[in-house]
Protein backbone atom coordinates (compact mmCIF):
# COMPACT_ATOMS: atom_id res chain seq x y z
CA UNK A 1 0.00 0.00 0.00
CA UNK A 2 0.86 3.58 -0.56
CA UNK A 3 -0.08 6.48 1.57
CA UNK A 4 -0.89 9.54 -0.75
CA UNK A 5 -0.87 13.07 1.38
CA UNK A 6 -3.14 16.30 -0.41
CA UNK A 7 -2.09 19.85 1.08
CA UNK A 8 -3.79 22.95 0.48
CA UNK A 9 -6.35 24.18 -2.01
CA UNK A 10 -5.90 20.15 -3.14
CA UNK A 11 -6.56 18.58 -0.09
CA UNK A 12 -10.35 20.90 -0.41
CA UNK A 13 -10.96 19.27 -3.71
CA UNK A 14 -10.04 15.80 -2.55
CA UNK A 15 -11.88 16.45 1.07
CA UNK A 16 -9.28 13.73 2.54
CA UNK A 17 -5.63 14.84 4.06
CA UNK A 18 -4.27 11.18 3.03
CA UNK A 19 -5.45 8.12 1.87
CA UNK A 20 -4.01 4.60 1.71
CA UNK A 21 -4.16 3.25 -2.21
CA UNK A 22 -2.93 0.10 -3.44
CA UNK A 23 -0.48 1.95 -6.27
CA UNK A 24 2.86 0.05 -5.60
CA UNK A 25 4.18 -0.29 -8.77
CA UNK A 26 3.08 2.98 -10.45
CA UNK A 27 5.16 5.31 -11.58
CA UNK A 28 5.00 8.80 -10.36
CA UNK A 29 3.31 10.13 -13.33
CA UNK A 30 0.90 6.78 -13.27
CA UNK A 31 -0.19 8.18 -9.53
CA UNK A 32 -1.05 11.95 -11.05
CA UNK A 33 -3.24 9.73 -13.67
CA UNK A 34 -5.06 7.75 -10.87
CA UNK A 35 -5.69 10.67 -8.61
CA UNK A 36 -6.63 13.18 -11.84
CA UNK A 37 -9.42 10.47 -12.24
CA UNK A 38 -10.25 9.82 -9.16
CA UNK A 39 -10.72 13.73 -8.22
CA UNK A 40 -11.81 15.78 -11.96
CA UNK A 41 -11.65 19.09 -9.90
CA UNK A 42 -7.80 18.43 -8.65
CA UNK A 43 -5.20 20.54 -10.99
CA UNK A 44 -2.46 17.70 -10.34
CA UNK A 45 -0.64 19.01 -13.48
CA UNK A 46 0.03 21.97 -10.99
CA UNK A 47 1.53 19.52 -8.44
CA UNK A 48 4.63 18.14 -8.01
CA UNK A 49 4.97 15.04 -6.23
CA UNK A 50 7.17 13.97 -3.24
CA UNK A 51 7.50 10.37 -2.54
CA UNK A 52 9.25 9.90 1.13
CA UNK A 53 9.42 13.63 1.50
CA UNK A 54 11.73 14.16 -1.80
CA UNK A 55 10.96 15.76 -4.79
CA UNK A 56 9.92 13.07 -7.33
CA UNK A 57 10.76 12.48 -10.86
CA UNK A 58 7.71 11.52 -13.33
CA UNK A 59 9.80 7.96 -14.11
CA UNK A 60 10.07 7.06 -10.24
CA UNK A 61 8.01 4.06 -9.38
CA UNK A 62 6.81 3.70 -5.64
CA UNK A 63 7.52 0.56 -3.82
CA UNK A 64 5.31 -0.71 -1.22
CA UNK A 65 4.77 1.24 1.97
CA UNK A 66 6.30 4.78 0.11
CA UNK A 67 4.73 8.29 1.40
CA UNK A 68 3.91 9.94 -1.53
CA UNK A 69 2.59 13.31 -1.27
CA UNK A 70 0.79 16.47 -4.08
CA UNK A 71 2.58 19.54 -3.55
CA UNK A 72 0.68 22.47 -5.17
CA UNK A 73 2.21 25.41 -6.17
CA UNK A 74 4.17 26.61 -2.51
CA UNK A 75 3.23 29.98 -0.79
CA UNK A 76 5.58 30.11 2.19
CA UNK A 77 7.03 33.13 3.52
CA UNK B 1 14.50 24.03 19.40
CA UNK B 2 15.93 22.84 16.02
CA UNK B 3 18.11 25.29 14.00
CA UNK B 4 15.72 24.13 11.19
CA UNK B 5 11.87 23.94 12.06
CA UNK B 6 8.40 24.28 11.24
CA UNK B 7 6.86 25.28 14.64
CA UNK B 8 3.14 26.47 15.59
CA UNK B 9 3.33 28.99 18.34
CA UNK B 10 4.89 32.75 18.15
CA UNK B 11 8.74 32.88 16.79
CA UNK B 12 11.16 34.70 19.06
CA UNK B 13 13.50 35.74 16.38
CA UNK B 14 16.96 36.57 18.49
CA UNK B 15 16.52 32.89 19.71
CA UNK B 16 17.55 31.99 15.88
CA UNK B 17 19.61 34.98 16.06
CA UNK B 18 21.60 33.59 19.06
CA UNK B 19 21.47 30.10 17.10
CA UNK B 20 24.01 31.31 14.49
CA UNK B 21 26.46 33.44 16.34
CA UNK B 22 29.85 32.30 17.23
CA UNK B 23 33.57 34.24 17.71
CA UNK B 24 34.05 34.56 14.06
CA UNK B 25 31.15 35.93 12.95
CA UNK B 26 31.28 39.59 12.30
CA UNK B 27 27.75 40.06 10.86
CA UNK B 28 24.30 38.81 11.68
CA UNK B 29 21.24 39.28 9.42
CA UNK B 30 17.61 38.55 10.52
CA UNK B 31 14.93 38.42 8.44
CA UNK B 32 11.41 38.25 9.42
CA UNK B 33 8.21 38.14 7.36
CA UNK B 34 5.37 39.19 8.54
CA UNK B 35 1.46 39.51 8.44
CA UNK B 36 0.81 42.37 6.29
CA UNK B 37 -2.79 43.69 6.26
CA UNK B 38 -2.89 45.45 3.20
CA UNK B 39 -2.18 43.91 -0.30
CA UNK B 40 -2.75 45.58 -3.32
CA UNK B 41 -5.58 47.43 -1.76
CA UNK B 42 -7.19 44.73 -0.65
CA UNK B 43 -7.47 43.99 3.60
CA UNK B 44 -6.28 41.15 4.97
CA UNK B 45 -8.16 39.45 7.99
CA UNK B 46 -5.88 36.98 8.52
CA UNK B 47 -3.92 33.98 7.46
CA UNK B 48 -3.28 30.79 7.66
CA UNK B 49 -0.42 28.58 6.73
CA UNK B 50 -0.55 25.17 6.62
CA UNK B 51 2.99 22.87 6.11
CA UNK B 52 3.72 18.72 4.75
CA UNK B 53 6.16 19.59 7.84
CA UNK B 54 8.93 16.55 7.75
CA UNK B 55 9.62 17.71 4.44
CA UNK B 56 9.70 21.37 4.62
CA UNK B 57 11.63 21.17 7.64
CA UNK B 58 13.68 18.97 5.62
CA UNK B 59 14.06 21.40 2.84
CA UNK B 60 14.88 23.98 5.35
CA UNK B 61 17.96 22.47 6.26
CA UNK B 62 18.32 21.45 2.66
CA UNK B 63 18.27 25.78 1.92
CA UNK B 64 20.76 25.76 4.53
CA UNK B 65 23.33 23.48 3.18
CA UNK B 66 23.01 25.13 0.03
CA UNK B 67 24.07 28.64 1.75
CA UNK B 68 27.00 26.82 3.52
CA UNK B 69 28.48 25.55 0.40
CA UNK B 70 27.82 28.84 -2.06
CA UNK B 71 28.79 31.16 1.18
CA UNK B 72 31.73 28.94 3.61
CA UNK B 73 31.24 30.11 6.67
CA UNK B 74 27.83 31.61 6.81
CA UNK B 75 25.71 29.48 9.22
CA UNK B 76 21.85 29.43 9.08
CA UNK B 77 18.58 29.28 11.15
CA UNK B 78 15.11 28.79 10.07
CA UNK B 79 11.80 28.60 11.41
CA UNK B 80 8.54 28.53 9.50
CA UNK B 81 5.36 29.12 11.70
CA UNK B 82 1.86 27.40 10.56
CA UNK B 83 -1.93 27.93 11.63
CA UNK B 84 -3.76 31.17 12.25
CA UNK B 85 -1.50 34.32 12.15
CA UNK B 86 -2.69 37.80 13.21
CA UNK B 87 -1.59 41.05 11.30
CA UNK B 88 2.09 41.36 11.69
CA UNK B 89 2.83 37.74 13.05
CA UNK B 90 6.06 36.91 12.54
CA UNK B 91 5.83 33.88 9.95
CA UNK B 92 8.82 32.99 9.08
CA UNK B 93 12.52 33.89 10.41
CA UNK B 94 16.08 33.33 8.75
CA UNK B 95 18.86 34.14 10.91
CA UNK B 96 22.16 34.19 8.77
CA UNK B 97 25.85 34.77 10.38
CA UNK B 98 28.93 35.20 8.75
CA UNK B 99 32.69 36.66 8.89
CA UNK B 100 31.51 39.22 6.78
CA UNK B 101 28.41 41.28 6.27
CA UNK B 102 27.81 40.84 1.94
CA UNK B 103 27.71 36.84 2.78
CA UNK B 104 25.28 37.61 5.67
CA UNK B 105 23.27 39.92 3.44
CA UNK B 106 23.51 37.87 0.25
CA UNK B 107 22.85 34.85 2.02
CA UNK B 108 19.80 35.74 3.41
CA UNK B 109 18.16 36.63 0.51
CA UNK B 110 18.52 33.72 -1.03
CA UNK B 111 17.20 31.59 1.64
CA UNK B 112 13.74 33.33 1.33
CA UNK B 113 13.96 32.90 -2.76
CA UNK B 114 14.57 29.31 -1.94
CA UNK B 115 11.61 29.28 0.61
CA UNK B 116 8.95 30.73 -1.51
CA UNK B 117 10.48 27.52 -4.42
CA UNK B 118 11.47 24.59 -3.11
CA UNK B 119 9.55 24.56 0.98
CA UNK B 120 6.04 22.99 1.31
CA UNK B 121 4.11 25.60 3.10
CA UNK B 122 1.19 27.10 1.90
CA UNK B 123 -0.61 30.18 3.00
CA UNK B 124 -4.65 31.22 2.81
CA UNK B 125 -5.69 34.89 3.05
CA UNK B 126 -8.37 35.41 4.77
CA UNK B 127 -10.21 38.46 3.99
CA UNK B 128 -13.44 40.16 5.08
CA UNK B 129 -15.43 38.76 1.67
CA UNK B 130 -13.58 35.52 1.07
CA UNK B 131 -10.57 33.77 1.21
CA UNK B 132 -7.85 31.80 -0.84
CA UNK B 133 -5.20 29.42 -0.89
CA UNK B 134 -2.28 31.24 -2.35
CA UNK B 135 0.15 29.54 -4.69
CA UNK B 136 2.37 30.00 -7.49
CA UNK B 137 4.24 33.51 -5.96
CA UNK B 138 6.26 33.10 -8.89
CA UNK B 139 3.75 33.63 -11.25
CA UNK B 140 2.84 37.06 -9.52
CA UNK B 141 3.78 40.44 -10.38
CA UNK B 142 6.59 41.52 -8.65
CA UNK B 143 6.47 42.79 -5.51
CA UNK B 144 3.53 41.32 -4.64
CA UNK B 145 4.74 39.38 -2.02
CA UNK B 146 6.75 40.52 0.70
CA UNK C 1 15.02 55.21 23.14
CA UNK C 2 15.97 57.11 20.44
CA UNK C 3 15.36 55.88 16.44
CA UNK C 4 18.75 57.24 16.10
CA UNK C 5 21.21 56.63 19.22
CA UNK C 6 24.41 56.40 20.51
CA UNK C 7 24.51 53.66 23.21
CA UNK C 8 26.90 53.02 26.01
CA UNK C 9 25.28 49.93 27.29
CA UNK C 10 24.51 46.41 25.37
CA UNK C 11 22.74 46.44 22.62
CA UNK C 12 18.81 44.20 22.27
CA UNK C 13 18.36 44.57 18.61
CA UNK C 14 14.78 43.34 19.28
CA UNK C 15 14.20 46.38 20.68
CA UNK C 16 14.89 48.26 17.22
CA UNK C 17 12.56 45.96 15.01
CA UNK C 18 9.82 46.63 17.39
CA UNK C 19 10.44 49.89 16.60
CA UNK C 20 9.87 49.84 12.79
CA UNK C 21 7.46 47.43 12.58
CA UNK C 22 3.76 48.42 11.97
CA UNK C 23 0.89 46.39 9.78
CA UNK C 24 1.85 47.78 6.29
CA UNK C 25 5.43 45.86 6.93
CA UNK C 26 5.52 42.99 5.69
CA UNK C 27 9.30 42.55 5.90
CA UNK C 28 11.99 43.14 8.37
CA UNK C 29 15.76 43.07 8.04
CA UNK C 30 18.03 43.10 11.05
CA UNK C 31 21.26 43.56 10.78
CA UNK C 32 23.92 43.31 13.54
CA UNK C 33 27.34 44.11 13.81
CA UNK C 34 29.62 42.11 16.13
CA UNK C 35 33.00 41.99 17.11
CA UNK C 36 35.18 39.50 15.48
CA UNK C 37 37.78 37.50 17.08
CA UNK C 38 39.95 36.86 14.54
CA UNK C 39 40.38 39.47 11.56
CA UNK C 40 43.10 38.64 8.50
CA UNK C 41 45.09 36.00 11.05
CA UNK C 42 45.21 39.10 14.31
CA UNK C 43 43.19 37.73 17.47
CA UNK C 44 41.42 40.73 18.95
CA UNK C 45 41.42 40.92 22.14
CA UNK C 46 38.47 43.80 22.04
CA UNK C 47 37.20 46.50 20.54
CA UNK C 48 36.91 50.28 22.20
CA UNK C 49 34.80 52.69 20.09
CA UNK C 50 34.61 56.35 20.50
CA UNK C 51 32.07 58.51 18.85
CA UNK C 52 31.87 62.54 18.07
CA UNK C 53 27.95 61.47 20.17
CA UNK C 54 25.64 64.52 18.72
CA UNK C 55 26.93 64.49 15.23
CA UNK C 56 26.57 60.90 15.50
CA UNK C 57 23.38 60.61 16.21
CA UNK C 58 22.42 63.71 13.55
CA UNK C 59 24.06 61.33 10.56
CA UNK C 60 22.31 58.09 11.11
CA UNK C 61 19.08 60.16 11.59
CA UNK C 62 20.17 61.44 8.05
CA UNK C 63 20.82 57.65 6.82
CA UNK C 64 16.89 57.30 7.80
CA UNK C 65 16.12 60.01 5.95
CA UNK C 66 18.21 59.23 2.92
CA UNK C 67 16.69 55.69 3.17
CA UNK C 68 12.96 56.68 3.38
CA UNK C 69 13.03 58.87 0.21
CA UNK C 70 15.05 56.08 -1.67
CA UNK C 71 13.32 53.55 -0.48
CA UNK C 72 9.38 55.29 -0.15
CA UNK C 73 7.81 53.17 2.55
CA UNK C 74 10.83 51.74 4.26
CA UNK C 75 11.61 52.82 8.22
CA UNK C 76 14.64 52.51 9.79
CA UNK C 77 16.17 52.99 13.23
CA UNK C 78 20.06 52.99 14.10
CA UNK C 79 21.86 52.00 17.56
CA UNK C 80 25.72 52.29 17.64
CA UNK C 81 26.99 51.30 20.90
CA UNK C 82 30.29 52.89 22.23
CA UNK C 83 33.22 51.77 24.95
CA UNK C 84 34.98 48.64 25.11
CA UNK C 85 33.15 45.98 23.44
CA UNK C 86 33.58 42.34 24.13
CA UNK C 87 34.46 39.28 20.97
CA UNK C 88 31.00 38.78 19.75
CA UNK C 89 29.27 41.74 21.46
CA UNK C 90 27.19 43.87 19.19
CA UNK C 91 28.43 46.99 17.95
CA UNK C 92 26.05 48.10 15.06
CA UNK C 93 22.12 47.20 14.87
CA UNK C 94 20.51 48.04 11.92
CA UNK C 95 16.90 47.55 11.92
CA UNK C 96 14.44 48.19 8.18
CA UNK C 97 11.33 47.64 7.66
CA UNK C 98 9.40 47.75 4.56
CA UNK C 99 6.24 46.69 2.89
CA UNK C 100 8.42 44.27 0.37
CA UNK C 101 11.13 42.06 1.18
CA UNK C 102 13.56 43.23 -1.24
CA UNK C 103 13.74 47.13 -0.18
CA UNK C 104 14.45 45.55 3.29
CA UNK C 105 17.34 43.83 2.32
CA UNK C 106 18.62 46.75 0.00
CA UNK C 107 17.97 49.55 2.70
CA UNK C 108 19.77 47.63 5.26
CA UNK C 109 22.86 46.62 3.50
CA UNK C 110 22.84 50.90 2.19
CA UNK C 111 22.37 52.00 6.22
CA UNK C 112 25.83 50.05 7.27
CA UNK C 113 28.00 51.32 3.95
CA UNK C 114 26.67 54.71 4.53
CA UNK C 115 27.37 54.09 8.37
CA UNK C 116 30.90 53.15 7.36
CA UNK C 117 31.23 56.38 5.04
CA UNK C 118 29.52 59.59 6.90
CA UNK C 119 29.36 58.72 11.20
CA UNK C 120 31.77 60.23 13.17
CA UNK C 121 32.40 56.84 15.18
CA UNK C 122 35.64 55.00 15.69
CA UNK C 123 37.37 51.68 16.41
CA UNK C 124 40.57 50.71 17.88
CA UNK C 125 41.56 47.69 18.00
CA UNK C 126 42.96 45.73 21.04
CA UNK C 127 45.32 43.00 19.98
CA UNK C 128 47.90 40.86 22.22
CA UNK C 129 50.42 43.12 20.95
CA UNK C 130 49.44 46.74 20.85
CA UNK C 131 46.13 48.74 19.57
CA UNK C 132 45.73 50.84 16.68
CA UNK C 133 42.66 53.29 15.82
CA UNK C 134 41.27 51.82 12.61
CA UNK C 135 40.48 54.61 9.76
CA UNK C 136 39.19 55.01 6.35
CA UNK C 137 38.03 51.25 5.63
CA UNK C 138 37.44 52.16 2.03
CA UNK C 139 41.40 51.84 1.34
CA UNK C 140 41.05 48.33 2.81
CA UNK C 141 41.01 45.30 0.68
CA UNK C 142 37.79 44.40 0.00
CA UNK C 143 36.12 41.78 2.89
CA UNK C 144 38.46 43.51 5.80
CA UNK C 145 35.23 44.90 7.52
CA UNK C 146 32.23 43.08 8.79
CA UNK D 1 35.75 82.04 20.65
CA UNK D 2 35.83 78.69 19.14
CA UNK D 3 35.32 74.87 20.66
CA UNK D 4 37.86 72.41 18.46
CA UNK D 5 37.26 69.12 19.06
CA UNK D 6 39.78 66.26 18.35
CA UNK D 7 38.70 62.45 18.25
CA UNK D 8 40.65 58.91 17.83
CA UNK D 9 44.05 59.08 16.54
CA UNK D 10 44.15 62.92 16.25
CA UNK D 11 43.38 63.01 20.03
CA UNK D 12 46.20 61.20 21.16
CA UNK D 13 48.49 63.06 18.65
CA UNK D 14 47.33 66.46 20.38
CA UNK D 15 46.42 64.96 24.17
CA UNK D 16 43.65 66.86 24.03
CA UNK D 17 40.04 66.39 23.29
CA UNK D 18 38.58 69.86 23.12
CA UNK D 19 39.97 72.89 23.39
CA UNK D 20 39.03 76.75 23.08
CA UNK D 21 40.93 79.09 20.41
CA UNK D 22 40.27 82.77 19.07
CA UNK D 23 39.37 81.52 15.28
CA UNK D 24 36.48 83.74 14.59
CA UNK D 25 36.76 84.67 11.09
CA UNK D 26 39.19 81.85 9.88
CA UNK D 27 38.25 79.95 6.96
CA UNK D 28 37.82 75.60 7.39
CA UNK D 29 41.30 75.62 5.65
CA UNK D 30 42.75 78.50 7.88
CA UNK D 31 41.68 76.47 10.86
CA UNK D 32 43.78 72.91 8.96
CA UNK D 33 46.43 75.30 9.05
CA UNK D 34 46.57 76.42 12.32
CA UNK D 35 46.24 73.02 13.53
CA UNK D 36 48.91 71.45 11.35
CA UNK D 37 51.15 74.47 12.81
CA UNK D 38 50.12 73.53 16.58
CA UNK D 39 50.27 70.13 16.23
CA UNK D 40 52.82 68.81 13.61
CA UNK D 41 51.84 65.21 14.38
CA UNK D 42 48.68 65.36 12.96
CA UNK D 43 47.43 64.04 9.57
CA UNK D 44 45.30 66.93 8.95
CA UNK D 45 45.29 66.31 5.89
CA UNK D 46 43.40 63.23 5.97
CA UNK D 47 40.56 64.27 8.48
CA UNK D 48 37.52 66.12 7.07
CA UNK D 49 36.61 69.12 9.35
CA UNK D 50 32.92 69.53 10.93
CA UNK D 51 31.02 72.92 11.98
CA UNK D 52 28.41 72.47 14.44
CA UNK D 53 28.27 69.11 13.87
CA UNK D 54 27.85 68.88 9.83
CA UNK D 55 31.11 68.43 7.35
CA UNK D 56 32.16 71.96 6.42
CA UNK D 57 33.42 73.30 3.27
CA UNK D 58 37.15 74.67 3.22
CA UNK D 59 36.19 77.96 2.46
CA UNK D 60 33.36 78.01 4.91
CA UNK D 61 34.17 80.69 7.92
CA UNK D 62 33.76 80.26 11.64
CA UNK D 63 31.81 82.75 13.69
CA UNK D 64 32.13 83.27 17.23
CA UNK D 65 30.50 80.34 19.48
CA UNK D 66 31.24 77.75 16.44
CA UNK D 67 32.06 74.46 17.33
CA UNK D 68 34.70 72.52 14.70
CA UNK D 69 35.73 68.59 14.92
CA UNK D 70 38.60 67.30 13.36
CA UNK D 71 36.82 64.05 11.90
CA UNK D 72 39.95 61.64 11.07
CA UNK D 73 38.57 58.59 8.31
CA UNK D 74 35.66 57.15 10.23
CA UNK D 75 35.25 53.47 11.59
CA UNK D 76 32.50 52.59 12.84
CA UNK D 77 29.89 49.42 11.69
Amino acid sequence: MITVHYFAGLKEVTGVSQEQANLSGYTVQQLAQWAAEKYPGIDAGAARIAVNEEYALPEDRLQPGDVAAFIPPVSGG
Amino acid sequence: MKTFEIVTHAIDPQHYADMVLRPEAGAVTLFTGHVREWTKGVRTLYLAYEAYVPMAEKKLAQIGAEIEERWPGAQTAIAHRIGELAISDIAVVIAVSSPHRKAAYEANEYAIERIKEIVPIWKKEIWEDGEEWIGDQKKKPEGDGV
